[in-house]
């Protein structure tokens, strides 16, 4: 008989230098923990992050994607989160009509001080994702174990 | 291929505590292109970067990575150790296992694994990286201030203290700006002309400060440290180096009828005018508009009467092309229009005045030699009532969102000095806040009510009107919870400022952001309040918004400061991480250019092969990598793909995201 | 009904948002029934706001604003004091037997002159 | 020029005059009003309330109609104005009450705020054109006029789009073309009271004497407006200081039509 594992999704969290991921070093100097299936690409700023690699990363059997970006108003490159916001609200839009769930994909603002609001985010998105189960749409089905 | 070395850093125990750095060293051997794998205790210290140093010699290696705290922490010192050993610094990625991996997690293999993944990724970067290069570029040893009030006057004044030549170029015949207008200053009631003309005649007698006046900026080329600005000077009919500012000709030209600007338009001046009497420069100039000479060809008084023959009737506009290093911007602001405002009868009544107006019925050299008398019948009011916020913190569209910031303290100086000049005057003020945060400030507010006897009425005014020849001002006393209606004889407005209109094209052509309200924006809200987005160009005054002058001062000292730090310079480093252009795929469509907040990209025509020996010639984009600052906004509009950034190029982050995804 | 519900319902009806206020007074400033407002154009907006609902329905200053929107046309934050008191009005009236004007009311003071539309005003106003 | 025209039912009762006066002068200048079939009251105020949505059909029914015929909506009485271009703007601007109103109504064609409602006096200034009436002025009116507007033209201003709501001209500039000398006074868009003096005689009383004791002040041997309502507060509850006439009856004289 098959083991039947327990599912621990992968997730894909962007975030900006100046800001989130200075967040995400302060929420480590802090030992706020958040689960290790976050795995943080470092951008120059969150409107670096093309549609693309969203769904590069579905695509590879990301069970989510978490973008993270200055507060509005605080954006180190000035307007770049206003892009962010406006490009995300249209993407996931449109993912969620291919159906890859609202929830599956998230833009959060979390300052450089904001170290707990980093680890809290994190907890709360990889329970969102750990109850949405394995992601199945638009995925590379060789990627996947077998 | 790549020969990539990966170095696993303990932190002492703050990695190798939970994260089994020998596994991961071994592990991570195997990966394609890993030439090298080591694990140190303490990479950063001088040890651990001469291994890395020996490494990349010995091993040849192309690429580095490196497993241990966060990037933010020592990515530059791992750069720079790479560097000496001959490896171009950006070909070194950091993988933080740290602050992001064994710090965060507690189970040991879990955190190896993560950490393993961690690694594998920065390996998929490193591998796309390719060697970068900061750039140089020389440096103008010269400023520009745009605008001659009180904030250009400071920013020219202390560059200028550091050695370095200033220009500053003024719209209006004089320097001074609307300080110069202003009566008293709170909240130390010294006269403002007092502290102000000083300054400039500093400006003038400074063998360092250039000052432009009746000039404006037309054109703006070039960037940081390399600006190329063309300025047109205005024709003002009278030579500049002739005139001695004797006068004679104010008195006798025959055309008296111009409203004085300078007197907020309530008395007249001749055609031919010095503004006030300690205008810099002292010369006169022509009203083109108003001059008899010059609109029909008969008069040619002034000209007569001249001693010293400055007056050419002649004169055209001449343009002056000069190159700057760094450009400040303090154009100031102006008292917003209040026709909208009809309910307090501005236009009707000529007894309701502007706090600007009041500025000039109270000053010395004002219309009434100081006299406070009021406009329609030049009799000494005895009720005179304040209206604040008129047009501030209004969001019906008639007036401005924001508060303007300077009224509350102005408009307790003017209650307090009335008070203080004519006792016998009965002075109401409607307010809805008093806001007074500054040093001494609350204390002045304070002083107003309760030494001079000032009548605060919390409530706003619904209407003024005429009745019986008194101005009936109806409004609520929110706190007593009535309707008053008070005859007032003079009728003072808290007016709402808003920026000089000038700054827009000003804006425009420095590629500088503006907000909605037309203020200047500023690099970063906190830590950067004083350069503006794009590099080079910083920000002094009300331009950028509403504040008093002691922060406009302030903050035109900061700006000369940011100049003097950039002026020292003789070639300015550039951040390699920048956008570039394919010009194969651009397609011109200014999608990039629109979102660029440093207006760092422009189009250039090019010629292009197209085959069969035949070229065209193709609009793309070409990015300033001076200018540059590297978000990576551009990257993701271009709709062809033709935008990429160095150092974060997008094959580079789909790397990484396989590396990540890969199970 | 509760007054939670009941100033919900006041909110929506009223189309306009009560939190934009800024206190400055300017409707009462300006309101020409002031004199017989117990509660005053700016106390609708901020009692609205704090679900003060009971005091505002019984208020008599419902049957004194003429709507002559001056409130509104003067708000610098674009909030509409007469609609706060349409709002209260339009609650009240619509309630059983809650009627603003009686017919019994109206014979003693017709006169010749009164014109239709003040008859029809008034009893859209008053009345459900 | 013919044009749609919404009467109102006190120019069909109390206010006859303001009507019959409208209709002489609109001959003498050439404008055909048009009256609008089948037309109901609109109801003499706008209901304010979100939610009130049966009470302003009627208003809807004589736009649409106006819709079919010529797009133009000609108003005269100040109420029915303020009413049906309130209620316009909302069928054009309010989803809700749009989509509720059509519902109700049942339209061949739904009714989304087509028809542009003009105001008399906006006709006279815009189609007609006040140098044309001064043009045709057989008897200039040669008097002090004071020009009272009321709210109902004026407010609120965003919706009505008449004229600047503080300080208002354009009954000043229908006075000049009449050969009248308009008096600029404080409180010519302060309101009389309306219905409110069928509950509180008293407030209407005040605020009439206030009107027209300022328009004295000011110098005007007597005052006009557009509103049958206005009129009769300020005839009734401020009885005696000035008279008070329609607009109308004004610009009949002056083009001797009367």
């Amino acid at each position: 008989m098959q083991e039947i594992k327990e599912f621990v999704p992968n997730i894909v969290a962007f975030c900006c230098n100046w800001c989130s991921y200075a967040g995400a070093d302060l929420a480590g100097s802090g030992r706020l923990s958040y689960p290790a299936n976050v795995k943080i690409i470092r951008v120059p700023c969150s409107c670096r992050v093309n549609p693309m690699f969203i769904l590069k990363a579905f695509q590879r059997g990301a069970d989510g994607v978490i973008l993270c970006g200055c507060h509005p108003g605080d954006c180190h490159y000035v307007t770049g989160n206003y892009y962010t916001r406006r490009r995300m609200a249209m993407l996931f839009d449109f993912l969620n009509y291919m159906g890859i769930e609202k929830e599956r994909t998230r833009v959060e603002w979390v300052s450089a001080a904001e170290g707990a609001r980093f680890s809290q985010v994190m907890n709360d998105f990889v329970k969102k994702i750990t109850e949405l189960g394995e992601n199945r749409r638009i995925t590379d089905l060789r990627v996947k174990e077998k | 291929m790549q020969r990539i070395g990966v170095f696993i850093c303990w932190c002492g125990s703050n990695i190798a505590a939970t994260v089994d750095v020998k596994r991961v060293a071994e592990a991570i051997k195997a990966e394609p292109g890993v030439v090298y794998s080591a694990d140190y205790q303490y990479m950063c210290s001088e040890n651990g970067q001469q291994l890395l140093k020996n490494a990349i010699k010995e091993h040849n290696l192309t690429g580095v990575v490196i497993g241990s705290c966060s990037p933010r922490m020592h990515e530059a010192t791992f750069r720079r150790a790479a560097a000496e050993a001959g490896l171009n610094p950006y070909m070194l990625e950091v993988a933080n296992i740290r602050e992001q991996c064994s710090w965060i997690h507690k189970d040991m293999d879990e955190a190896t694994e993560k950490a393993l993944i961690l690694i594998r990724t920065a390996i998929a970067k490193v591998r796309l990286n390719t060697p970068l290069q900061e750039g140089e570029s020389p440096v103008t040893k010269r400023a520009l201030v745009i605008g001659g009030g009180i904030a250009g006057i400071q920013a020219a004044l202390d560059i200028a203290e550091a050695g370095f030549e200033v220009d500053i170029v003024e719209k209006n015949a004089t320097i001074g700006g609307r300080m110069a207008q202003l009566d008293k200053t709170f909240p130390t009631l010294d006269c403002s002309a007092c502290i102000l003309t000083p300054k400039m005649v500093d400006c003038a007698q400074s063998d360092k400060i250039d000052i432009l006046s009746y000039s404006e900026v037309e054109e703006v080329k070039g960037f940081v440290g390399n600006f190329k600005v063309k300025i047109r000077k205005k024709a003002r009919y009278v030579d500049e180096k002739k005139c001695t500012g004797c006068k004679v000709c104010m008195e006798k030209c025959p055309s008296k009828k111009g409203l004085n600007e300078f007197n907020m338009n309530l008395n007249n001046r001749t055609a031919i005018y010095i503004p006030f009497a300690q205008a810099i420069p002292n010369v006169a100039v022509i009203d083109p508009e108003q001059c008899i000479k010059l609109k029909t060809g008969k008069c040619g008084i002034c000209q007569k009467f001249c001693g010293a023959g400055a007056i050419n009737y002649e004169m055209k506009d001449e343009f002056v092309d000069r190159e700057y290093g760094a450009i400040v911007v303090a154009t100031g602001f102006r008292p917003i229009n209040i026709d909208a405002f009809n309910e307090y009868g501005y236009s009707d009544n000529a007894d309701v005045i502007t706090s600007l107006e009041l500025e000039r019925l109270m000053n010395a050299a004002g219309p009434t030699n100081g006299v406070l008398l009021r406009p329609s019948d030049k009799t000494h009011p005895k009720v005179i009532t304040f209206i604040q916020c008129v047009g501030s913190r209004d969001v019906s569209g008639c007036g401005k969102p924001y508060c303007s910031k300077v009224c509350c303290m102005y408009t307790a100086k003017h209650a307090m000095l009335i008070r203080e000049k004519y006792p016998d005057t009965e002075v109401h003020v409607f307010y809805i806040d008093v806001r007074t945060p500054g040093k001494n400030y609350d204390e002045f507010y304070r002083r107003a009510v309760e030494q001079y006897g000032v009548d605060y009425i919390k409530g706003m005014v619904g209407k003024v009107y005429n009745e019986n020849g008194k101005l009936m001002v109806q409004g609520s006393n929110l706190i007593d919870n009535e309707q008053v209606i008070i005859p007032s004889d003079l009728v003072v407005l808290a007016t709402a400022i808003e920026p000089e209109p000038s700054v827009r094209k000003i804006a425009t052509l420095l590629t500088a952001s503006i907000d909605t309200n037309n203020f200047m924006n500023e690099s970063h809200p906190k830590l950067r309040p004083v350069e503006s987005p794009t590099a080079g160009v910083y920000l002094a005054g009300m331009c950028q918004g509403p504040k008093d002058i002691p922060e406009t001062v302030s903050q035109a000292s900061a700006c000369a400061a940011k100049v003097i730090g950039l002026l020292v310079k003789d070639k300015l480093k550039t951040n390699p991480c920048v956008a570039h252009c394919n010009e194969m795929m651009c397609n011109g469509c200014s999608q990039c250019a629109n979102v660029c907040a440093y207006g760092a990209i422009t189009y250039v025509d090019k010629e292009f092969r197209i085959g069969g020996g035949k070229t065209e010639v193709r609009r793309v984009a070409s990015v300033n990598p001076a200018v540059c600052q590297g978000c990576g906004a551009c990257t993701v509009t271009c709709p062809s793909g033709a935008m990429d950034l160095s150092g974060f190029s997008s094959k580079q982050i789909m790397s990484e995201v396989e590396a990540i995804c890969k199970r | 009904m509760d007054k939670t519900e009941m100033t919900e319902i006041m909110k929506e009806i009223s189309g306009t948002d009560v939190r934009k206020c800024m206190k400055c007074g300017k409707c009462s400033g300006r309101c020409p029934a002031y004199k017989d407002m117990d509660i005053k154009p700016h106390q609708f907006v901020t009692m609205l706001e704090k679900g003060k609902v009971e005091e505002l329905l019984n208020c008599s200053a419902i049957w004194n604003c003429f709507s002559c929107m001056a409130c509104v046309e003067r708000c610098p934050r674009g909030v509409a004091p007469a609609q706060v008191i349409e709002a209260v009005r339009t609650t009240f009236t619509r309630a059983q037997n809650n009627n603003g004007l009686a017919a019994e009311d109206i014979p003693p003071i017709v006169d010749e002159l009164i014109p239709q539309q003040l008859l029809v005003s008034a009893y859209r106003k008053y009345n459900k | 020029m013919k044009i749609c025209y919404y009467p109102g039912c006190t120019l069909k009762t109390k206010a006859k005059e303001l009507d019959a006066y409208a209709r002489k002068a609109a001959e003498a200048l050439g404008v055909e009003m048009e009256e609008v079939k089948d037309w109901q009251c609109c109801g003499a105020v706008y209901p304010m309330a979100k939610n009130e949505i049966a009470t302003k059909l009627s208003a809807v029914r004589a736009l649409d109609y106006a819709k079919h015929n010529g797009g133009k909506l000609l108003t005269l009485c100040s109420a029915c104005h303020n009413v049906i271009k309130r209620v316009n703007d909302d069928m054009k601007n309010d989803e809700n009450i749009r989509t509720k109103a059509n519902n109700y109504l049942a339209l061949e064609e739904s009714y989304n705020g087509e028809t542009q409602v003009i105001h008399y006096l906006e006709m006279l200034k815009n189609e007609v054109s006040f140098d044309e009436i001064a043009k045709k002025v057989v008897k200039p009116l040669n008097r002090k006029v004071g020009a009272y507007y009321g709210c109902l033209l004026l407010r609120p201003s965003g919706v009505l789009a008449f004229d600047n709501p503080e300080n208002p001209s354009i009954i000043e500039d229908f006075i000049r073309a009449i050969g009248g000398t308009p008096v600029i006074y404080p409180f010519r868009n302060e309101c009389c009271g309306a219905y409110v003096s069928l509950k509180n005689q008293t407030l209407p009383k005040e605020r009439s004497a206030k009107i027209l004791n300022s328009a004295k002040e000011k110098g005007a041997e007597e005052v006009i407006t557009a509103c049958p309502l206005c009129l009769y507060n300020l005839q009734v509850n401020g009885a005696g200081i000035l008279p008070a006439r329609y607009f109308t009856e004004l610009l009949a004289e002056a083009l001797g039509v009367k």
